[in-house]
């Protein structure tokens, strides 16, 4: 086994991790499945495609502009139009219900406003594409970047997830969501934080995602699928499990191609999602979440 | 509420357009259906701007010669949503509703190959472009013509000779399982065996791949001379990142589509310098007189180069209607006789009609040299000579 | 006028005027009424899964794909009508084999494994073609669009009636049982797994037939446009907009789309994809009973 | 003559044991009381007679017919239909449109929506709720809901029902008149039942006999009488 395969698998595993996270907390917390998640990786690739070559901005600092537009993004559709139908226990049900189908009436208009706005033209940029190489291992700064990053972000939320007060009544919203409003979690500014930090950390992962993929309006569906497979691994709602499945794919995939042939890549992510859910619909490691 | 008035104003503005065209002097009307949303939304830019470009300068030269009468020009354009159904659809509301005078292409092959039934039942001449396979030749020849030098069986051979002449001894080859490369794969193999070049790998991929470590490694391990990516965009630009991270060494690599977007160079730069790909048009090719002021003509207007295929073949059958026209009127009967039997002088030199192929323009390859696309292959029409990739 | 009235006087004149069409002449016309047809039966046919018992499937392409595949397969060797019915049956013989695991995940569980079983499958007979050697096939003996769109339409018609039988019957009665609640169902004598199996076989036999018919339409066949996901989100969209609670509902649904889409996407196809996707958003959070909805509170206002 | 003969039932989750050999028999047209705190196992054991939980061991036959093993419709169609503690309606269609399902696929089994409906509405007024009829079930009140799952069960044409805590929740006329409709259906359609309740008092005044389970284990059988006397089921409840 070689350590340059590792370090594919480490840096697929960082993505999948960092993106599936966004996505699962938003999913945690709200109950919301977000299948426009994906389209905030785009907006975050084009947030740091437009400040480069419009302002010269570097991308590296793109990553918190396009935390802050995904993040605002999130705070407006959570202000006008979640926090009043989730305070209703009807509406927020059937929210959840459709909440799929929804967002992916967001996905349309965002995919579609993008392509209205800016063509849909492939964009691409070259930053920190030098090459590196250390114990075998041959990496480009682009993707030492993704790695680092992604892999702070994961940790960071876990830490706080775990030492810091505010973490703690997120953690008691996912799991008990009923009984964190009893206790006297301020329900409602969990929910926003999350929705923002959700959000947030697509666009983030969409400026990390910009600087080795080409860019185009379409780019994001195929990062919520794998999200979704990511999470799904995990078991829904599991922030924890969700992070150690990110990194398993990864290695899942990577290995998986280096052990059989990458032909058969799609088949083997898409029968093990399938897979999963017929026959541990909890997730691989833990419990997931209880879906109402 | 608001949305009843959202709709209003939307009819009311689209209203106004169709006022504002009626008052142009009988323009001749060119019907085309784009994939402006869906699944091949990406690639539309490069046609539509190529055929705007050309509507452009028809109109500014006085307009279109129709059988020694010039007459404006203006596009009737539709979304197909990237799905075949939807485009079959379009034409007929082209063909029979909007009665336009003229079709244009749309882009890819499965929707080519949709369209040629619809075409032949109505008797409407259309010039093609953005199409390649080998099942182009299984249409009926009548109504429909393909002027690409990119069919599979061709590519395949083309290539095999190309790289046996550069002293090629061995090729790893990686492709996409998506048709085109599919069946350029097919006929490559074979005629890569007759020149007596090995192929060490030989590896299919999907089209969501995203990592390509582990074949790029075997590919290295095999010391191939050759790397022979049959890939699709987003996995031509995946290759190229890859290839220079884990330094693939060999001095022949071809990359199949996507090479020639401007995006492409943009992303990667440098390091994709001395790459092969597939086209049968350069801006250079000092025999083609046309080819430069379109590039110039195109670069200026959009402020990017236009792509070496899609835009130059969608411009190319503009060229080819417009001389059709200009000899046959708009009689569907004469402009098929006309396009079936002249030779015609594009941006892409002469071409001329056998059946539904364009047998004038040489399958030939383009290659990436420091920043401009030339032509190495075949001799016949080489803007440059080939040079040995040495590094990313 | 009640109810009834309405769908006894709409039903035929629609079925009536959907037979007189052809003879109006026009090609167009008769390519937009195909595509309406085909959108009523895939989304009446999806009613019958998944808005009697709420497993909401957003995988029903997987069977419109099968079909087609299994036509291109047999069309040629086997005459035209039954390679479309060997696509149907295809289709049903599917259905038939995932559903027993399939249909014993729930909620959004079930929504996203149908969306991941119809990836798979697509890129199963991707794999398939590619080792076949095959990357694309085509049709050289298509029947004319008048000949198609009378199939198209009894597929329609065929696939209301169907969702009308079973919305009427004591299957139906069973399956919106099981909506409400699944347990409480069973507890009542419910047979839960075989009437989900049995509305799960009946509503793929359609799809897998409309996959042949669309084949036809575009005489070629590519594994990765079969499986278009899109499609599964049309249809979901369209019962939506439609409203779910009754027959109308998915006729309803299709006629705005199509009739949005002649109106906008013309000329202004980003715009008309950004107006779909917040009518999608709208009709969720604010009529959840969709445009039959409307209907039904006008005709119990009289 | 005996209609409901549970032997030595086990059930555990996990390591813990919910039921631990709990044998006892109905005999037909009685009522059959169960009694325990929270957590004692009477609803799994509900759940266990329904259909609903495969018990770790023993077996469960109705008139004479081994049902352990069988799943809830089926053991449904045999004639057991159990009701839940925390209602489940069918809330998005009418009252009506809950009790026909029932009828159309219970023991009494009907294929025709004429017979269904006439077993529904003689269902719903056995409970009181015809004037409800054409409600949607979930605008029902509590009590309406638990009539509800109620009709919906005897609809079925069971010739034993389970009721689980059809009593919580209510307020005493309520409970009253519970009691006073249970009385007369069992008068009238010769029922037989077994309850779970928490109100005490219903269920000494309603059961024919009575079993005391704590922790899964079964303390005490007997009447009412017999139960309130047993100075095992004292200390249970008293300490």
């Amino acid at each position: 086994m070689s350590t340059q395969l590792l370090f594919a698998a480490l840096v697929a595993g960082s993505l999948y991790a960092l993106v599936a996270l966004g996505l699962n907390l938003v999913y945690g917390t709200l109950r919301l499945l977000n299948i426009a998640h994906g389209d905030l990786v785009m907006i975050g690739a084009y947030v740091a495609f437009w400040m480069l070559s419009l302002l010269g901005m570097p991308p590296v600092l793109s990553l918190f502009a396009a935390a802050a537009l995904c993040g605002g993004f999130g705070w407006l559709i959570y202000v006008g139009i979640f926090r009043k139908l989730l305070s209703t226990p009807a509406l927020a049900r059937r929210l959840e219900a459709n909440s799929l189908i929804l967002f992916y009436g967001v996905s349309v208009i965002l995919q579609n406003g993008v392509s209205l706005a800016f063509t849909s033209t492939a964009r691409g940029y070259q930053y920190l594409n030098e090459v590196h190489r250390f114990a075998g291992v041959a990496a480009s700064g682009n993707r030492l970047m993704l790695l680092g990053v992604a892999l702070v972000l994961c940790l960071g939320m876990l830490l706080f997830l775990r030492f810091h007060l505010f973490g703690w009544s997120l953690r008691a919203v996912i799991e008990r969501r009923d009984a964190a409003a009893v206790v006297g979690v301020d329900v409602d500014r969990v929910q926003m934080a999350t929705i923002c930090t959700g959000f947030a950390i697509a666009g983030v992962a969409g400026v990390l995602v910009s600087m080795t993929e080409q860019i185009t309006p379409f780019m994001g569906f195929p990062f919520t699928i794998a999200a979704l497979v990511v999470i799904v691994l995990g078991g829904l709602g599991n922030i924890f499990a969700g992070i150690v499945a990110g990194f398993a794919l990864g290695f899942i995939e990577t290995f998986g191609i280096a052990a059989t042939s990458a032909t058969y890549r799609s088949i083997l992510i898409y029968g093990l999602f399938v897979a999963v859910l017929l026959l541990r619909p909890q997730g691989l490691f833990g419990k997931a979440i209880q879906a109402r | 509420m608001t949305l009843l008035k959202k709709l209003k104003s939307i009819i009311a503005a689209g209203a106004v357009l169709a006022a504002g065209v009626a008052q142009a002097e009988e323009p001749v009307r060119i019907g085309y259906s784009m994939s402006l949303t869906g699944l091949f939304a990406q690639a539309a830019p490069s046609q539509v701007n190529a055929y705007e470009l050309w509507e452009d300068q028809v109109n500014a030269a006085g307009g279109l010669d129709v059988g020694g009468v010039k007459r404006p020009v203006e596009f009737v354009t539709y979304d197909d949503q990237s799905n075949p159904a939807n485009a079959v659809r379009i034409y007929e509301k082209l063909i029979t509703e909007d009665k336009v005078d003229l079709l244009a292409a749309p882009w890819s092959t499965p929707i080519h190959l949709a369209l040629a039934p619809i075409l032949s039942r109505h008797k409407f001449p259309m010039v093609g472009n953005t199409a390649a396979s080998v099942q182009l030749r299984e249409v009926a020849p009548g109504y429909i013509w393909f002027p690409t030098a990119v069919i599979p069986d061709k590519v395949g051979e083309e290539l095999a000779a190309f790289m046996k002449s550069k002293g090629v001894t061995s090729a790893a080859i990686l492709s996409n399982v998506l048709p085109l490369s599919q069946e350029i794969k097919s006929f490559l193999v074979p005629a890569l065996e007759k020149q007596g070049i090995a192929v060490p790998v030989n590896e299919n991929y999907p089209p969501d791949i995203k990592d390509l470590t582990t074949l790029l490694t075997q590919t290295n391990e095999s010391g191939a001379d050759a790397v022979i990516m049959l890939s699709y965009p987003s996995d031509s630009f995946l290759f190229a990142a890859q290839a220079k991270e884990l330094g693939v060494k060999a001095p022949f690599v071809l990359s199949l589509i996507g090479a020639t977007f401007g995006s492409y160079q943009q992303a990667l730069g440098e390091s994709v310098n001395n790459i092969v790909t597939v086209g049968h048009w350069s801006p250079n090719q000092a025999a083609w007189p046309k080819a430069k002021p379109f590039f110039d003509a195109y670069k200026a207007k959009y402020n990017e180069a236009p792509d070496a295929l899609d835009s130059a073949l969608a411009y190319m059958s503009m060229e080819i209607l417009q001389q059709a026209v200009a000899t046959a009127g708009l009689d569907k009967e004469k402009i098929r006789e006309a396009v079936s039997t002249m030779t015609f002088d594009t941006i892409n030199g002469p071409i001329k009609f056998e059946g539904v192929q364009n047998t004038m323009t040489p399958t030939s390859f383009l290659q990436i040299q420091d920043g401009s696309l030339e032509l190495v292959w075949p001799d016949s029409v080489k803007t440059k000579d080939f040079r040995p990739k040495t590094g990313w | 006028m009640t109810k009834l009235n309405l769908d006894i006087i709409g039903g035929p004149l629609l079925v009536l005027a959907g037979l007189a069409l052809p003879f109006a002449g026009a090609d167009y016309l008769m390519g937009i009424a195909f595509n309406l047809a085909m959108w009523i039966a895939l989304t009446q046919s999806w009613s019958i899964l998944s808005a009697m018992t709420g497993y909401v499937s957003l995988g029903h392409v997987v069977f419109c794909g099968i079909g087609s595949y299994v036509f291109i397969l047999t069309n040629g060797t086997l005459p035209m009508p039954v390679a479309l019915a060997c696509a149907g049956l295809a289709a049903g013989v599917m259905a038939l084999v995932i559903g027993l695991p399939v249909l014993r995940v729930r909620g959004p569980y079930f929504v996203i494994l149908t969306f991941g079983l119809a990836e798979l499958a697509k890129n199963v007979i991707v794999q398939i073609e590619t080792s076949l050697g095959q990357f694309s096939r085509l049709i050289f003996d298509a029947p004319a669009l008048d000949t198609l769109y009378f199939i198209m339409f009894g597929l329609a018609v065929a696939s209301t009636a169907a969702a009308v039988l079973v919305r009427h019957s004591k299957l139906g009665r069973g399956l919106v049982a099981i909506r409400e609640n699944e347990e409480a169902a069973e507890a009542i004598g419910v047979p839960v797994t075989r009437l989900k199996l049995i509305a799960f076989v009946v509503a793929a036999i359609i799809p897998g037939i409309v996959g042949g018919v669309l084949l036809l339409r575009t005489s070629y066949f590519e594994a990765a446009q079969a499986f278009d996901p899109v499609i599964s989100f049309s249809i979901v969209t369209m019962a939506i907009v439609g409203g779910m609670g009754t027959v109308r509902g998915p006729i309803l649904g299709s006629l705005a789309f199509v009739l949005l889409s002649e109106l906008l996407w013309a000329r202004f196809p980003q715009l008309y994809m950004i107006i779909l996707g917040a009518l999608l958003i709208l009709f969720i959070l604010f009529m959840p009973r969709g445009l039959s909805g409307l209907f039904e509170r006008r005709e119990a206002r009289r | 003559m005996t209609i409901l003969d549970v032997q030595g039932i086990s059930k555990s989750f996990g390591g813990l044991k919910a039921l631990t050999n709990v044998s006892f028999s109905v005999e037909e047209g009685a009522i059959f009381g169960l009694m325990g705190a929270n957590g004692a196992g009477k609803t799994t054991l509900f759940a266990v007679i329904a259909g609903q939980i495969k018990p770790s061991g023993g077996s469960v036959s109705f008139r004479n017919r081994t049902i352990t093993g069988k799943r809830p419709d089926q053991i449904c169609r045999l004639g057991i239909s159990r009701t839940f503690q925390i209602v489940r309606p069918f809330a998005g269609i009418s009252v009506l449109d809950n009790v026909i399902v029932s009828a159309l696929y219970g023991a009494a089994a009907s294929n025709s929506h004429a017979e269904a409906r006439e077993a529904g509405i003689a269902a719903l007024e056995a409970v009181g709720l015809a004037g409800s009829a054409d409600k949607l079930a979930g605008e029902l009140t509590l009590s309406g809901q638990k009539r509800l799952e109620i009709a919906r069960a005897l609809a079925t044409g069971a010739e034993m029902l389970l009721l689980d805590e059809v009593m919580a929740g209510l307020t005493p006329t309520e409970v009253e008149e519970m009691i006073a409709t249970l009385s007369e259906l069992r008068r009238a359609r010769n029922l037989t039942f077994m309850l779970v309740e928490h109100v005490m008092g219903a269920l000494m005044a309603l059961s024919d006999r009575i079993l005391a389970l704590d922790h899964g284990v079964p303390i005490a059988i007997g009447t009412p009488a017999e139960i309130a006397a047993n100075p095992d089921v004292l200390k249970v409840y008293f300490g």
